[in-house]
C-alpha cells in the first residue's frame, strides 16, 4: 500500500495531480459557498430572537468548525510526514497552516461582530471565542516555527512535532476553557442553538460548512503546488518550469 | 579494499542523498566500511564532509537512503549502534564549568562505562596534573585532548571523528594515528575528516572517500 | 573494561552534573527567582494597593509570574549543552533519550521550580492572599511547575538551534500553559471561598502524569531535529 | 422565498447592517487576500529558482570548472 501512496508522493506526479484537481475543486467551492451564502443571506427565515444579525452564523460556524478540522488535518499530515518520512505530507502540512490561521481569524472576527449586537461588547471571554483565540496562537506558533528554520526539511519536522503536541493539547485546552468560562461567566444568551434550528436555516449552514471545507482543500492544493516547487528547486523538471516561466 | 574481502562490513551506506537548503551536497552515495578500515572523507569546504559524518552517526537524517550497521538500519537499532559508536564532532562535548576529570567521568558514564581510573586515562593524553583544572581554563589543545581522552577507554567499534587533530601538536597527532591503527587492527573502523596529512597511517592503510563541491 | 547500561546510573549522573554546573553558576538559579519577585511586586504598583483588589487578583498574579519565570529560566535548559556539543553526546549515548531528557528537566525544576515554590508564600503575604488559600497555592505550584518545565522544555528543544529563539519560545509554549493556569488559579480561588479544591488538584495531577510520560518523548524528538 | 421586501431592506439587515456586512466583508476580503497571495507565490518561487540557476551558472564560470558533475 505504501508503494502505491509513494508513487503519488512523488513530487512531480503530485504536482500535476493537484493541478488537475484544482479547477474542479475551485468550481465546487465557489458554487457551494455561493449557494450557501445567498441562501443564508436572502432566503433563510429571520431568527425570532436575534433578528437579522444571526445571518453571521452562515460564515461564523463554518469558519469555526473548519478551523478545528484544518488543525487536525495539519497534525495528521505532520504525523505521516514524521513517522513515515513522506515529504509530500510535510509539504501538505506546511500548506494548510496559513489557511487554518486565516480561517481561525475569520471565526474570531465574525464571532466578535456577532457578539457586539448580542452581548453589547466586541469581546467577551466566552468559551468558544477564547478557545478559538488559543487555536489561533497555536497556528501562529506552527507558522512561526516553520518560518524560523532555514532548512525546510528540518522546519517541517519541528513544526510537525509542535502541531502534534498542539493537537494533543487542544481537547485539554478546550475543556479547561469551557470549564473556566462556566465558572466566571453569568449565563448569557447562547449564540447558536443548533437543536432548535429549523431546516431552512440548517440547510444553507451545512452547505456553507461543506463549501468552506472544499475551499480549504482548494487553497491547500494551490499552496501545495507552490511548496512542491519551492522544495524541489534542484530537480530538473522544476528548473525547466522556472526557465519557461521567466522566458514568458 | 580488495585485500580485506573477508572482513565483515561494519557500516554500509546505501544511496545516501543529502540536501541542505535546496542544494544537493551528494546524492546516491553508497559505500561499505569494513572492520579494519581507516577511512578519510576528503573534499573542499562546503562539500558535505561533516554532514556525511553526522548522517553516518545517525545525528542527521539523510534526505534519502539509509545507513546500516551490521546489516541493520541504524534507525531500527539505534541503541545497539550507539553502544558501538564513538562520535567526536567539531564541538568537543566538554563543559567549561567542569574539571577535566569530571568531564571525562561524565562522558564515560553516559556511555555506560563504570569503575574506570580517570587519572590514568588523562595521563595518556598528557593531562596529568590538570585533573582538577576547570575545562574553561585549559588551553585549546588541552580542551580538545580532554574530549579525545575517551578514545583511550572505549570498546566501541565504530569511531567517527570530525577533524580530530585540530589544536593537537605533532606528537599528539602521531599518538592518535598509532591509536587508530591499533583500533583498526583489533577489528574496529575509523571514519574521519582532516585537513592535515597523516604521517604514521600510510597511504596503503588509508581509504579515501572523496566528496566534490557541487554546483547543482 | 566495565560497561553496562543502567538507567538509574545514567539518570543520576546527568542529574548530578546539571546540579553541579548550576551551583558553580549561581546566577542561573537566582535570576529567574528575582524576576519572579520583581514581576509580583510590580503588580500592586500597577493595580493599586487596595487589599481587597490585591487579594482578589493574587492567585492570578503569582501564577502568571511563575509561568513567565519558568519560561525565562527554561530558555537556557539545552542552550549550553547545545553550544558545547554535550547534547550530541547525549543523543548518541546508548541510554534512552527520554530518560536523559527527564533527568535534565527534573534538575532544572529542582533548581528553579522549587525555589519559586518556597518564596511564593512570602509573595502571597505581600499580595494579601486569603489566609486559607496558602495550602492550595503551595499544592498547585508543587504540581503545576513540573508541568510548566516539561511542556516548556518541548518548546526549548524545538528552538535551541535557532538564533532568535527567545520570542518564538513564548509563542510556542504559552498557549500550552493555559490549562495549568486555569486549573491552578481556580483551585486557589476555590480554597479562598472554603470550597473543596481537590478536584482541581486531581486534574493538574493528571496533566502532570500525562506530560511526564509524553513530554520526554516529544522533547527527545525535538532535540533530534534541532541538532540535525 | 426571499425574506426581504426590497434591496434597501436587504442592505439594512433589520438594523444590524453594520455587523452583518462587517463580518461578511472581513471574511471575504481576508479570503481574497489569502487566495491572491497563494496564487501569486507560485510565480515568485519560479522566478527565484530561475535566479538561482543563473547564479549557479555564473559561479561555475567564475570558478572555471567545467560542468562534469551529473544531474
Amino acid at each position: 500500500m505504501w508503494k502505491w501512496l509513494n508513487s503519488y508522493a512523488d513530487p512531480e506526479r503530485s504536482y500535476n495531480l493537484a493541478g488537475k484537481l484544482l479547477p474542479w475543486l475551485a468550481c465546487l467551492a465557489i458554487a457551494l459557498i455561493g449557494v450557501g451564502t445567498t441562501w443564508g443571506l436572502l432566503f433563510a427565515p429571520t431568527d425570532y430572537q436575534q433578528g437579522e444579525s444571526y445571518r453571521i452564523i452562515f460564515i461564523h460556524v463554518p469558519a469555526a468548525s473548519m478551523s478545528m478540522m484544518a488543525y487536525v488535518s495539519m497534525a495528521i499530515a505532520s504525523f505521516i510526514g514524521l513517522v513515515w518520512q513522506i515529504k509530500a505530507a510535510d509539504w501538505a502540512a506546511a500548506s494548510i497552516a496559513p489557511i487554518g490561521a486565516v480561517i481561525t481569524f475569520i471565526a474570531l472576527v465574525t464571532g466578535s461582530t456577532w457578539g457586539k449586537p448580542m452581548w453589547g461588547t466586541w469581546w467577551v471571554w466566552d468559551a468558544r471565542l477564547t478557545s478559538e483565540l488559543v487555536l489561533l496562537f497555536l497556528y501562529l506558533g506552527v507558522i512561526a516555527l516553520y518560518a524560523s528554520f532555514e532548512d525546510k526539511v528540518l522546519a517541517a519536522r519541528a513544526a510537525g512535532i509542535l502541531a502534534i503536541v498542539g493537537v494533543i493539547n487542544v481537547p485539554i485546552i478546550k475543556y479547561s476553557v469551557d470549564w473556566w468560562s462556566s465558572l466566571h461567566q453569568p449565563a448569557t444568551i447562547k449564540i447558536t442553538e443548533k437543536s432548535s434550528m429549523p431546516m431552512e436555516m440548517l440547510m444553507p449552514l451545512l452547505i456553507n460548512i461543506f463549501g468552506f471545507g472544499v475551499m480549504i482543500a482548494t487553497i491547500t492544493l494551490v499552496r501545495y503546488r507552490t511548496e512542491v516547487l519551492a522544495r524541489n528547486g534542484m530537480r530538473p523538471w522544476v528548473r525547466a518550469l522556472a526557465t519557461k516561466e521567466v522566458a514568458k | 579494499m580488495a585485500e580485506n574481502q573477508k572482513s565483515e562490513v561494519l557500516v554500509h551506506a546505501n544511496e545516501l542523498t543529502c540536501i541542505r537548503e535546496e542544494r544537493i551536497l551528494f546524492d546516491e552515495l553508497s559505500f561499505d566500511i569494513n572492520a579494519g578500515d581507516i577511512v578519510q572523507i576528503e573534499g573542499p569546504n562546503g562539500a558535505g564532509k561533516t554532514s556525511l559524518l553526522r548522517i553516518i552517526a545517525g545525528l542527521s537524517r539523510p534526505y534519502a537512503g539509509e545507513v546500516h550497521y551490521l546489516n541493520q538500519n541504524i534507525t531500527r537499532c539505534r541503541d545497539e549502534f550507539n553502544h558501538d559508536l564513538l562520535y567526536l564532532g567539531h564541538l568537543a562535548g566538554v563543559k567549561s564549568e567542569l574539571t577535566a576529570e569530571e568531564n571525562l567521568n561524565f562522558n564515560l558514564s553516559i556511555s555506560g562505562y563504570h569503575d574506570f581510573d580517570t587519572s590514568s586515562i588523562l595521563s595518556k593524553v598528557n593531562l596529568s596534573g590538570f585533573e582538577d583544572a576547570l575545562a574553561g581554563h585549559l588551553s585549546a589543545g588541552q580542551h580538545r585532548r580532554t574530549a579525545l581522552a575517551r578514545l583511550w577507554h572505549t570498546n566501541c567499534r565504530v569511531w567517527i571523528l570530525d577533524e580530530p587533530f585540530t589544536a593537537i601538536d605533532k606528537k599528539g597527532v602521531e599518538e592518535l594515528e598509532k591509536l587508530f591503527i591499533r583500533h583498526a587492527e583489533s577489528g574496529g573502523c575509523v571514519i574521519l575528516t582532516t585537513h592535515q596529512d597523516m604521517g604514521v597511517v600510510t597511504e596503503k592503510q588509508l581509504r579515501k572517500i572523496r566528496l566534490d563541491y557541487r554546483f547543482v | 573494561m566495565n560497561r553496562g547500561i543502567s538507567y538509574t546510573r545514567a539518570f543520576t549522573t546527568l542529574f548530578m552534573r546539571d546540579i553541579k554546573i548550576a551551583i558553580r553558576h549561581r546566577g542561573d538559579i537566582f535570576n529567574p527567582l528575582l524576576f519572579f519577585i520583581m514581576v509580583v511586586t510590580l503588580f500592586p504598583l500597577g493595580v493599586g494597593p487596595e487589599p481587597q483588589v490585591l487579594s482578589r487578583v493574587a492567585p492570578g498574579i503569582i501564577w502568571v509570574a511563575a509561568l513567565l519565570a519558568s519560561m525565562l529560566s527554561l530558555e537556557r535548559l539545552f542552550k549550553a549543552d547545545y553550544n558545547d556539543g554535550t547534547l550530541e553526546q547525549m543523543l548518541l549515548s546508548p541510554q534512552p533519550l527520554p530518560l536523559l531528557v527527564l533527568a535534565k528537566v527534573l534538575a532544572h525544576w529542582v533548581l528553579t521550580g522549587v525555589p519559586l515554590i518556597l518564596v511564593a508564600p512570602l509573595l502571597a503575604v505581600l499580595l494579601n492572599l486569603e489566609s486559607n488559600s496558602y495550602g492550595a497555592l503551595m499544592a498547585t505550584l508543587a504540581l503545576g511547575t513540573p508541568v510548566l518545565s516539561l511542556l516548556g522544555a518541548i518548546g526549548v528543544a524545538l528552538t535551541v538551534g535557532l538564533r532568535k529563539g527567545g520570542v518564538l519560545l513564548s509563542l510556542l509554549i504559552l498557549p500550552l500553559y493555559i490549562p495549568v493556569l486555569i486549573f491552578a488559579t481556580s483551585a486557589i480561588d476555590a480554597s479562598g471561598m472554603n470550597l473543596p479544591y481537590t478536584p482541581h488538584l486531581a486534574i493538574i495531577g493528571a496533566i502532570l502524569a500525562g506530560s511526564l510520560i509524553l513530554a520526554p518523548i516529544a522533547i527527545g524528538a525535538s532535540l533530534r531535529v534541532s541538532t540535525n | 422565498m426571499i425574506q426581504f421586501d426590497s434591496i434597501s431592506d436587504f442592505f439594512h439587515m433589520g438594523g444590524y447592517a453594520f455587523y452583518v456586512w462587517l463580518a461578511y466583508g472581513i471574511t471575504f476580503s481576508s479570503l481574497a487576500i489569502l487566495i491572491v497571495m497563494s496564487a501569486r507565490s507560485k510565480r515568485k518561487i519560479l522566478v527565484e529558482i530561475a535566479g538561482k540557476i543563473a547564479r549557479e551558472a555564473r559561479l561555475k564560470e567564475s570558478r572555471g570548472i567545467n560542468s562534469e558533475s551529473k544531474t
